[in-house]
């Protein structure tokens, strides 16, 4: 189901919950959405065909005082890819866990709780993946404060 | 009573991860993975490399197929700053990625064969890897990662009697897969080993976010370079391999024909090399902004989202390699088989932990 | 049934000036190295493996496990969760053992100087005899790593 | 059997009173008188010889230096590189020898929670088992009746099969006592393996006794004397091949020693000479399974012209030589696979193999027994 039509079909559906939807290359499309509406989104989206999870990253805004989560998600037949964001608050981000519509994205999202702190409720299998076992709890490296300090 | 064995990080074929099996008698129940031996946090230092520097950096996140890693990060830079580069910049990066993806895939080949303990395969393998690493080395000045392709274009221009060299090479390496064909591929006990091991159907490698060759052996016909062309590839007509059974035996099959379209790829693109520049100039500072490219590398569908911050440091990195999104696969094959399918199941899906820990 | 008398002879007549040099030419000649990777140089590893650098001609052979064998060779960067296996494994082998560390990231975390997850310098963790400078070292260095191991050993440290 | 050299007899010193040898309890004093007669010297020295120099030590380590020393340069030259290359005199013909040395002088590492005894008494056992089975093996005939053998039975055969039925107990006493789950495992399938071809080793043999008429090896090797057993009962041939590469584990059927999945079998946790063994044992069964071949299917030490040891030891090279190519041209089977060979395709050709030999003894009377 190529781009166009699934932005009108998700400015129809989920107009309570989007913030905004916007093409930015031919067959690349952006959906910002509220945290609450992320599950209502997935399902919409995995119906329309997008079904192949590419990947899932958090980028840390401290001045917005916000964690944003880009679900990127690709759709084999119309060959087109679309990136599902949301914003969470920067003190205790979390959100439900779309592990469950997405089974490819298990992994990333243990890689994103691990190295951002974002608790995706729901999620089977959060605990230490590519850090070391003795890395401190409550320590994120991808966070802006975590500062690289040169040891030798 | 299933014990708990750790095919461990220091196991003849495991590789830089430890596989945690529960194993009753000689029957593997299920498997749980451990990564992060090689986790050197590429993400956190490419925000305080800038853009230029971190060229040789990412290619260390898979020195199996260094240029088409650097292939994905210039993208997207270029992608970010929106410059155009010239075309035979574009048909020198082809060339470099495919040469690349063929060192890649006859590594591959030659770990799949020693895993059913065919040390022949191996070392023919990598005798002719040995080839394509003079012919990079003769293009970029380094055997393995070549820093090749920079944002703006390409290092350098093709040495004086490179085309002569890399005709013979690459007329040598068709005659020669054939033997591989018939060594490897048409051998009985090879055949026993891998047909219907691992069987991925169409519907799970799609919902576990499969790439690459595994992607194409499980019957599913997509192909970055075709579907969503870069570079050059539009110009250059090459068939994408598909196979229907998923197994082991097709995915190392489908790596096979890539190789002999690779070869066809770089042959075209060396023919109608086009005159011109080789670099543009390149702006100082990474714009603000966001983008997400992605390319074909030798291993998957490798895809960079990058945030830029105004300064010449990106804001945000993210690398979606492709033997990460394999991984879900290894785990989710590695259930009710025999203890001796694990190896070939984990070298059959071509995951490198370089990739995965990043 | 305990090993010690057996062991009290062997390290007395090892002592002895020929046998000491027969024992280290034995040494020199077959060095069984185990194949563990831990960094980013096992390309190079497997072309020092093929046809053309091939290092069998020393006397070398990659060995699974490593009880058999009296060499390891250290391949590339070496992160904090890596180093403690390491340790493991070297205390494991046989006595008489040695170690080559390849690459820049090995011997001083080179590349990755600012890394949090990254030991900076493998001589943290194992004691290091040979090493073999290079991102990655090409197979010809490592072939000199090999013979300068081997000559280290002829003279009996 | 009348030796050239003359023997020593004990030396009486004139002035002296000759040496008064121990009084021993009755079954004893039989013994010393017989060690006093000058046959039991010539029989002490025959025995010596042939312990020592022939089927004995020097040949074993003089075979496994160049075992090893072909197999891997056969396996490099397959790999179109040079194998060992400086380390002897005809390029690298010492390999072994500096492998040896290094193995002695390495520490012998005791696992702490495993069973010690029974861990350091396996390799030990494993050699002394490889040893025991050349014993029985004939070589070449030195007078009408005779043959160079340490012990002559007239059921050399069936023993022989009897130490290769003993070599899985060995294993699993190794795997079990080392307490590793690898060696476990790979003791497990030992035990799988060695079994599931001892049957085919049994039956086609089975052939070759029919034929033959008696379980004596050398009354094989004498009744082979115009045709060579590998012509009727080449099936048999095949069958045995397979099954002495199961026995001894070489490549395709080494799922025992399979470095790629278990580490290294029920071996994986033996250091220094212990290890040493082990090695050397495996090229003894080469050597025994390559003199077995030949004597049973290819007429042992018949041929024209040479002296009959010569022509033993050419065939027995040959054949050591197809059983070591099997490591660079085959990739290993799997357990499962391996045991459906052994039980399911192996036994019916070995019993159509016996139903042949039967046919041509007993009814159409082709080959009087």
């Amino acid at each position: 189901m190529d781009v166009e039509r699934l932005l009108e079909e998700i400015k129809t559906k989920l107009s309570d919950v989007l913030v905004e939807a916007k093409i930015d290359r031919p067959r690349y499309a952006s959906i910002k959405v509220k945290p609450e509406g992320m599950v209502k989104a997935a399902t919409l989206l995995k119906e329309n065909g997008f079904n192949h999870p590419l990947s899932v990253s958090g980028v840390d805004y401290p001045d917005r005082g916000e964690v944003e989560v880009v679900y990127h998600v690709s759709c084999l037949d119309s060959k087109s890819l679309v990136a599902l964001k949301t914003a969470l608050p920067r003190g205790q981000p979390s959100m439900p866990s779309l592990r469950e519509i997405w089974r490819g994205v298990h992994f990333h999202e243990r890689e994103t709780w691990e190295m951002l702190g974002v608790k995706f409720e729901g999620h089977p299998e959060l605990k230490r993946f590519l850090l070391q076992e003795d890395w401190e709890e409550g320590v994120y490296p991808l966070r802006k404060e975590f500062k690289l300090k040169p040891e030798s | 009573m299933p014990i708990r064995v750790a095919w461990g990080i220091q196991h003849p074929m495991s590789g830089h991860l430890t596989l945690y099996l529960d194993v009753d008698g000689d029957i593997v129940l299920n498997t749980e993975a451990d990564v992060g031996y090689t986790h050197r946090g590429l993400e956190k230092i490419a925000e305080y490399r800038n853009f230029i520097q971190y060229v040789p950096v990412i290619e260390r996140a898979c020195d199996f197929d260094a240029s088409n890693f650097a292939l994905g990060y210039v993208r997207a830079v270029e992608a970010l700053m929106g410059i155009e580069v010239p075309e035979r910049a574009k048909y020198l990066r082809v060339i470099a990625a495919e040469l690349s993806r063929i060192m890649s895939h006859l590594y591959a080949q030659a770990l799949l064969s020693m895993t059913g303990g065919f040390e022949t395969m191996t070392v023919w393998s990598a005798n002719d890897r040995e080839l394509i690493l003079d012919l990079l080395e003769r293009l970029s000045g380094a055997r393995v990662t070549h820093t090749y392709i920079i944002p703006g274009g390409v290092r350098a221009d093709i040495p004086k009697g490179f085309k002569e060299k890399a005709y013979d090479v690459l007329n040598y390496l068709e005659r020669r897969i054939w033997d591989y064909y018939k060594m490897l591929f048409q051998n009985k006990t090879f055949q026993d080993r891998t047909m219907g091991v691992g069987v991925l159907s169409k519907q799970d490698a799609i919902e576990l976010g499969i790439t690459g060759p595994n992607l194409r052996a499980s019957g599913v016909d997509f192909d970055v370079r075709r579907d969503d062309p870069y570079e050059a590839y539009d110009k250059l007509d090459f068939e994408v391999v598909v196979e229907k059974e998923g197994d082991s035996y097709a995915r190392a099959l489908v790596r096979f024909y890539e190789i002999a379209q690779s070869i066809k790829i770089i042959k075209q693109a060396l023919k109608d090399l086009p005159e011109g520049p080789i670099r543009c100039k390149t702006p100082p500072m990474l714009p603000r902004g966001e983008t997400y490219t992605r390319i074909e590398s030798g291993r998957g569908e490798l895809g960079v989202y990058i945030v830029g911050s105004g300064t010449n440091k990106p804001y945000r990195l993210k690398i979606s390699a492709p033997s990460f999104r394999n991984l879900a696969g290894l785990v989710y094959l590695c259930r009710d088989i025999p203890m001796g399918d694990i190896p070939v199941i984990y070298y059959s899906l071509d995951i490198l932990l370089l990739d995965v820990d990043r | 049934m305990s090993l010690k008398p057996i062991e009290r002879i062997r390290t007395k007549i090892s002592c002895w000036k020929p046998i000491k040099d027969m024992l280290n030419w034995g040494r020199a000649w077959s060095l069984w190295w185990v194949h563990y990777e831990t960094g980013c140089c096992c390309p190079e590893i497997m072309s020092l493996v093929a046809a053309r650098f091939d290092h069998e001609r020393l006397g070398a052979i990659p060995f699974p496990t490593l009880r058999e064998c009296d060499l390891i060779i250290i391949e590339g960067v070496v992160t904090k969760k890596m180093a403690k296996r390491l340790r493991m494994i070297y205390d494991q082998m046989p006595d008489p053992k040695y170690v080559i560390a390849l690459g820049d990231c090995a011997i001083t975390g080179g590349f990755w100087w600012d890394s949090y997850s990254v030991v900076q310098g493998v001589d943290k963790v194992v004691p290091v005899d040979v090493y073999v400078p290079g991102c990655p070292p090409r197979p010809e260095q490592i072939l000199q790593g090999f013979r300068l191991l081997q000559k280290k050993i002829m003279e009996g440290k | 059997m009348n030796l050239p050299i003359s023997l020593p007899t004990l030396p009486n010193i004139p002035g002296l009173p000759p040496i008064p040898l121990p009084v021993l309890p009755p079954p004893f004093d039989v013994l010393i008188e017989f060690m006093q007669t000058s046959e039991f010297m010539e029989f002490a020295v025959e025995l010596s010889l042939k312990l020592l120099v022939f089927p004995g030590l020097a040949f074993i380590m003089l075979y496994a230096m160049l075992a090893v020393w072909g197999e891997r340069k056969l396996h490099a030259r397959i790999h179109l590189r040079i194998g060992p290359y400086h380390v002897g005199p005809i390029f690298g013909l010492f390999q072994l020898v500096a492998d040896g040395i290094k193995l002695l002088g390495k520490e012998i590492v005791t696992p702490e929670r495993s069973h010690k005894f029974f861990y350091h008494l396996a390799p030990v056992l494993i050699m002394s088992l490889s040893m025991i089975t050349l014993a029985f093996i004939p070589f070449f005939p030195v007078g009408p009746g005779e043959y160079w053998t340490i012990y002559y039975s007239e059921y050399s055969l069936l023993i022989i099969l009897a130490l290769f039925s003993l070599r899985p107990f060995i294993m699993i006493m190794a795997g079990w006592a080392s307490n590793n789950k690898y060696t476990m495992m790979g003791a497990m399938r030992a035990a799988f393996q060695l079994l599931a071809y001892e049957v085919p080793l049994m039956l086609s043999m089975a052939s070759v006794v029919i034929l033959a008429g008696s379980f004596d090896l050398a009354k094989i090797v004498e009744s082979q004397a115009n045709m060579w057993f590998i012509v009727p009962c080449f099936l048999g041939f095949i069958v045995f091949f397979i099954s002495t590469m199961a026995e001894i584990c070489r490549r395709p059927l080494d799922i025992i020693v399979a470095e790629q999945e278990i580490v290294f079998g029920p071996w994986t946790e033996y250091t220094g000479m212990e290890y040493g063994l082990i090695m050397m044992s495996e090229y003894v069964d080469v050597a025994i399974a390559s003199f077995l071949t030949s004597i049973l299917f290819l007429g042992g030490w018949h041929g024209p012209g040479l002296h009959p040891l010569v022509w033993l030891l050419i065939k027995m090279g040959i054949l050591s030589m197809f059983f070591m190519i099997g490591r660079s041209t085959w990739p290993r089977l799997r357990i499962d696979q391996l045991l459906d060979a052994g039980w399911r395709k192996l036994i019916p050709l070995a019993l159509v193999q016996v139903f042949i030999a039967i046919v041509l003894v007993y009814v159409l009377k082709v080959i009087v027994v």
